[in-house]
């Protein structure tokens, strides 16, 4: 019984990463329509960002969080701005084209800057643990998990009580009333598509301590984000919280009791299921 | 979503009906060019097996993709399993390679069937998505039944029989047969641009709305395109599982494999005849170049080309081309 | 559309000139072109540059010490962008311009198509680096190997097992890859044989890598070892979560070598990795000749960055090759082969010889070493004529370490 | 003269919305039948409802006496019903000719007989010209025609024209309702929805009044102009 809780809590706690990855993806969906096939790269900038302060300023990477989601949110406008601003009236293929190329480019300027070897950083709290009765957390996975809360809260104050977050939720409901009501939804797209990479980089930043960072790692990231997205409803913010948590949870119970080599189908299956079942995502009220 | 249409109307200079038989010469013109391939650059035959033979899996791609609009990311499934049935049917039973191949093919369009039956009433993203889903589960269950597909260490092809006298593992043979694939895709291709069932895939990528009150079943011919595009790719993959000779589940069924069958198809242009040939010549030619010129960034380069072509020539460099020519 | 073409065609002629390693060396006349194929850009590159600093390192010596009596040598090494395909492409250009050998691949899953090539084109391969047992076993009469392959990486663990004593439980844990699941095979295959009981054996996938679940099952099963193979950084957040959920065993292997034994592991690992046991090809304190030497002229070679043992093994290749040109009467690939097959040579990474058994086929024999982790280094604690330490053990329980 | 459309209490809900509730409505052969309502009255709603992009929530569609209720949009194009969409749907990577083309090849498999009927409906809609321009080439006015000449291209028994005057100027308009006449005149029965008042009194045989989903009156243009009830929903929905 304990190691079932144990395994459940960890569970949990990857979650909480992986709803923060989901959520940018599950943003910019939403309000651009276009499925974002660099959000793992995204990330992997938001890791190596991070790794470039910790090394030449010996900052703790937790505490550079503040200047890696700048530096995030500063790269998706500007991406926005000049490659997909000019797509906006394409077909969807277009932005995914787009997207995978940003990808590429991004990855190989990584790998120009910081070499091909993975980077592994080693702080205090890399491997040390609390415990809760006989529960074992993680310290690190913990201050990711607590940042990720008071971000998604943050995030979803801002959507809620805010005129930016106003502009957001109409111009994602629909871009063209949005835009006789006077929102300038190119400036929302803008500023989504920023807010999207800085939630990336932001991952990338909690897991650094953990996990390793590779130019080439993106990929995997953006699989695990689709799969949170669409768990949660695609363009469903809230939901994705809940996506990250359920794909935490049932990938830790999968490969704990049946087998780590099947690990990612669990999620993939429990996607390709939502899809077919409820294409609004589990937490979503069906649109149509 | 939807493109602004320019204002103003413009009687065309010359009718797309009828185009056919032009395009059909050109085709001809290019496959007998291409014949000569071997004998002309006899140190560059691997590649042109490469660019013909993805040249014609994209082309295949095409038939969902392009034609049809249904964006699939998953085509590396049937890529895998006409490799692996064609493999594992001469190393097991010893069954021929060609019949192996043929027994793929009917176990991919089998697959597609299911697949198709299930994920296409899911419309845009969404479908790419669930491919996506389809490809990656594939590839884990190959990785892991060992016991099916040799697992994770992958399966050689040590022998094979003569194919009417002809060895095929000689780079040769292997760059004609995947002409005559590529004949095969051009044709079918061809024939969708001018045939009844051809206007039906186009309707329905176009608006599927309005192509169901034209009478049109999307699903059906959706259906349809797809078992025709996985035949085909299988095809093409028991060809490519030749021409490597070893292959693992983690390169025959990967996400990359998907993605680039796409891009290739979207680089010359999807839906168009010649796009998936342009398309696959520019990339695998390209890379081969970019290896050399610019070592060591030739992904970086492939990947600002991406993004050029997006914003300059987003129907695809063929398209882009024809309507230059128009101008 | 034509500038592309002629793009294309421009760079076959230039191919073939491009990456040629050859040293200004008093050697003179004709050089002597060999092809090498390695993975100097994409997923596998930081193998490739360990090799191209093992290749160009020894074209050096060799020309230097006068070539191949008297002709130059020159390696033209090209990338294979890590992909199969482009491997194959370069395989032709090298076998139609002449070249009588070719030095590579680095990855398995890349030498494994290209030994098939070469095989059916009757022209000898000289692999180094890869580790996969099939790629010798069977193998072909073309296809040869310098490196260790993984039953060489396993089987020292089991000769320090039996001489340590106490241990009877082995869990296995691997990377879902086909290095994984070689080392696995021969994991298992050779527990049998020694009376070892399996009481774990799961691979996991890689990427994104939460393997707390996995080492809780273990914890819960507990076992006297711990084995796993891992690429790269997987094995340092592995070490780490063992660390973490306070999982304990008498030893932890690294049975793979790869990521266990690369000095990134150390550095990214800090103390979640000392006492950790790992199989090795090399380690620049065993007693070879020049083996010292080599290694610091390697690291210098490579601007500081610390070589891992694949540079070495792709410099003993050079050295394979060059002494098998030296000695063939004709240099054609058939003539090669043949000079291959009596290769006898002491290289600073240990005795090369390509022989038959146990279903290998022109395979080195030589044994892979232990290393431990110490203090943050990696100490050879196996076989005992070459080690320079004692093993630590049994490894301390998490709770007693400072 | 024959039946050609009947609902029997037809009924679609949005969510807690009854966009159509209970209609009954009936279309004899060669009527025009005229559907007007304020806005958010259900009118597109019932045209989905009857082509089949929309399933029911309650009631059921008899076409020539058949239900089809449950048939597929497909199937009820078919049997014969066509339609235009309110907001336009071309397929705008393909010719004027292909467009229309796609709809003959219906009733007409052979490519040959399908592009001759295509051409020949082409040349009815005053379209001929425009046949090798792609479909996103076109003004508002040629695509307002493509729509119609594509939805003719089945040769349907039943038309369902939604709004294809409205936003034309008035010489266009003028055609268009004069194209219409010829099309009822070919035996084609009309059901259409428009907002200019003058172009549906002077066309229609017949008038259904819908607000808030519901049928409210029902008539010849007269007898609906002068109805108390209509003229209140028109009033008080301004």
């Amino acid at each position: 019984m304990v190691q079932f809780v144990q395994i459940v809590v960890n569970g949990v706690f990857t979650g909480g990463v992986y709803a923060i990855i989901g959520i940018g993806l599950s943003l910019i969906f939403g309000v651009m329509r276009i499925v974002n096939f660099a959000h793992g790269v995204f990330l992997v900038v938001g890791m190596f960002t991070t790794l470039f302060f910790f090394e030449r300023l010996h900052v703790d990477p937790f505490l550079v969080i503040p200047l890696v989601v700048l530096v995030g949110g500063l790269l998706g406008i500007v991406l926005e701005r000049f490659l997909l601003e000019p797509i906006v009236r394409a077909p969807e293929h277009a932005s995914i084209l787009m997207t995978v190329g940003i990808g590429l480019v991004l990855s190989n300027l990584l790998l120009f800057a910081f070499g091909d070897a993975p980077q592994i950083i080693n702080t205090r709290y890399s491997t040390s643990t609390w415990h809760l009765g006989p529960i074992t957390f993680s310290t690190a996975l913990t201050i990711a998990f607590v940042l990720t809360v008071v971000v998604i809260g943050g995030l979803a104050l801002i959507l809620e009580r805010t005129d930016l977050g106003r502009s957001i939720r109409a111009a994602a409901q629909n871009a063209d009333a949005a835009e006789l009501q006077g929102i300038n939804t190119r400036r929302v797209r803008s500023l989504v598509f920023g807010i999207g990479f800085a939630l990336a980089a932001l991952a990338g930043a909690l897991l650094l301590p953990q996990l390793f960072a590779h130019p080439s790692i993106g990929p995997t990231y953006t699989l695990k984000a689709f799969v949170v997205t669409v768990l949660g409803g695609m363009g469903n913010v809230a939901g994705a919280i809940g996506g990250g948590l359920l794909l935490g949870v049932t990938e830790s119970l999968g490969a704990a009791y049946v087998s780590s080599s099947y690990r990612d189908a669990f999620g993939l299956a429990a996607f390709l299921l939502v899809l077919l079942l409820r294409p609004a995502g589990l937490f979503g009220r069906s649109r149509t | 979503m939807r493109r602004t249409p320019p204002s103003g109307s413009h009687p065309a200079t010359r009718p797309r009906i009828g185009a056919g038989t032009s395009s059909l010469t050109g085709a001809l013109v290019l496959l007998a060019l291409l014949t000569f391939y071997p004998a002309a650059f006899p140190s560059f035959i691997t590649l042109g097996v490469t660019i013909v033979l993805f040249a014609a899996m994209a082309s295949a791609w095409d038939v969902l993709g392009g034609w049809t609009g249904q964006l699939s990311l998953g085509h590396a499934v049937f890529v895998g399993i006409g490799a692996y049935t064609m493999a594992l049917l001469v190393l097991r039973n010893g069954v021929a390679p060609w019949w192996g191949a043929m027994v793929g093919m009917g176990a991919s369009v089998v697959v597609a069937a299911m697949w198709g039956g299930v994920t296409f009433r899911l419309r845009g993203p969404y479908f790419a998505l669930a491919s996506i889903a389809v490809a990656e589960m594939t590839r884990i269950v190959a990785n892991n039944w060992a016991r099916l597909t040799g697992g994770a260490e992958g399966i050689s092809l040590p022998t094979l029989p003569l194919f009417l006298g002809l060895d095929l593992f000689s780079r040769r043979v292997e760059f004609y047969m995947a002409l005559i694939l590529l004949g095969l895709a051009l044709a079918v291709a061809w024939w969708l641009q001018r045939s009844r069932f051809g206007y039906h895939l186009q309707a329905i990528r176009e608006d599927e709305d309005a192509a169901m009150a034209l009478g049109i079943n999307p699903t059906r011919e959706k259906v349809w395109a797809f078992l025709a595009s996985a035949a085909l790719t299988s095809l093409g993959g028991s060809l490519y599982g030749i021409f490597l000779g070893f292959f693992e589940p983690r390169g025959m069924f990967s996400l990359d494999l998907s993605v680039q069958l796409a891009l290739m198809a979207y680089i010359g242009g999807a839906g168009t005849l010649f796009g998936p040939l342009i398309g696959a010549g520019l990339l695998v030619g390209g890379s081969e170049v970019l290896r050399i010129y610019f070592p060591g960034k030739s992904l970086f380069v492939y990947g600002v080309l991406i993004i050029l072509v997006v914003l300059f020539a987003p129907d695809g460099l063929s398209t882009a081309v024809r309507r230059a020519r128009r101008a | 559309m034509i500038q592309t073409l002629l793009a294309l065609a421009l760079a076959f002629l230039l191919l073939g000139t491009a990456g040629g390693i050859s040293g200004a060396a008093p050697a003179s006349g004709e050089p002597i072109r060999l092809g090498a194929i390695s993975s100097l850009t994409g997923s596998f590159a930081t193998f490739g540059s360990m090799e191209r600093a093992g290749y160009a390192l020894a074209v050096d010596d060799i020309n230097t010490a006068g070539g191949i009596n008297g002709r130059p040598l020159l390696i033209d090494l090209q990338d294979d962008t890590s992909n199969a395909n482009t491997a194959l492409t370069v395989a032709e250009q090298f076998i139609r311009s002449g070249v009588p050998l070719v030095l590579g691949a680095y990855s398995s899953s890349i030498t494994k198509p290209l030994a098939v090539y070469m095989a059916r084109q009757r022209v000898p391969l000289l692999n180094s680096n890869s580790a996969d047992d099939s790629i010798t076993k069977p193998g072909s009469d073309y296809v040869f190997r310098v490196g260790q392959n993984t039953d060489a990486y396993v089987k020292p663990l089991f000769g320090l097992f039996k001489q340590l004593g106490g241990i009877k439980t082995i869990a296995i844990l691997v990377s879902n890859n086909a290095l994984g699941h070689s080392v696995e095979n021969s994991l298992v295959t050779q527990a049998k044989d020694g009376d070892y009981q399996v009481v774990f054996d799961q691979a996991y996938d890689e990427g994104l890598t939460d393997f707390r679940p996995v080492l809780n099952r273990i914890k819960d099963i507990g076992a006297d070892v711990l084995a796993m193979s891992s690429y790269e950084a997987d094995a340092v957040a592995l070490m780490r979560q063992i660390k973490e959920v306070n999982l304990n065993a008498k030893v932890f292997a690294g049975a793979g070598a790869t990521g266990f034994a690369i000095p990134s592991f150390l550095k990214g690992g800090g103390e979640a990795v000392e006492y950790v046991i790992t199989s090795a090809a090399w380690s620049p304190d065993v007693h070879y000749p020049r083996a010292h030497e080599l290694f610091a002229r390697l690291k210098a070679f490579m601007g500081g960055v610390e070589p891992s043992y694949h540079a070495i093994r792709s410099y003993a290749g050079a050295t394979v090759a060059a002494d098998a040109l030296r000695r063939a009467t004709t240099l054609t690939p058939e003539g090669i082969r043949e000079t291959l097959l009596a290769t006898r040579l002491t290289t600073p990474f240990g005795t090369v010889e390509f022989k038959d058994f146990n279903g290998f086929h022109n395979q080195n024999p030589l044994p892979s070493i232990l290393m431990q982790v110490q203090r943050n280094k990696y100490i050879t604690v196996w076989p005992p004529d070459v080690a320079v330490g004692k093993v630590i053990y049994p490894t301390p329980v998490w709770t007693a370490r400072k | 003269m024959p039946e050609v459309l009947r609902t029997e209490r037809l009924t679609r809900v949005f969510g807690g919305l009854v966009a159509v509730n209970e209609v009954e409505f009936a279309a004899e052969e060669g009527e025009i039948v005229g559907l007007i309502g304020p806005n958010g009255a259900g009118k597109t709603t019932f045209f989905n409802l009857v082509s089949g992009a929309l399933r029911v929530s309650g009631g059921r569609i008899f076409f020539q006496g058949r239900e089809i209720t449950h048939a597929p949009a497909y199937r009820r194009a078919e049997l014969g019903i066509g339609r235009t969409f309110q907001v336009m749907k071309p397929f705008p990577r393909l010719t004027v000719m292909e467009n229309v083309l796609v709809g003959a090849f219906l009733r007409h498999p052979s490519r040959l007989a399908a592009e001759r009927w295509a051409a020949e409906i082409l040349k009815m809609m005053g379209l001929s010209e425009f046949a090798a321009a792609s479909a996103r080439s076109l003004t508002t006015a040629g695509r307002k025609r493509l729509e119609i000449a594509r939805a003719l291209a089945l040769n349907p028994t039943l038309l369902l024209l939604d709004e294809v005057v409205a936003g034309l100027n008035p010489v266009e308009a003028e055609g268009t309702v004069e194209l219409i006449r010829r099309i009822r005149d070919r035996g084609t029965t009309i059901i259409m929805v428009e907002h200019i008042m003058r172009v549906i009194m002077g066309l229609s045989d017949r008038i259904v009044v819908l607000t808030h989903g519901r049928k409210i009156a029902e008539g010849t243009p007269p007898q609906v102009a002068s109805n108390p009830d209509v003229i209140n929903a028109y009033l008080g929905t301004h």
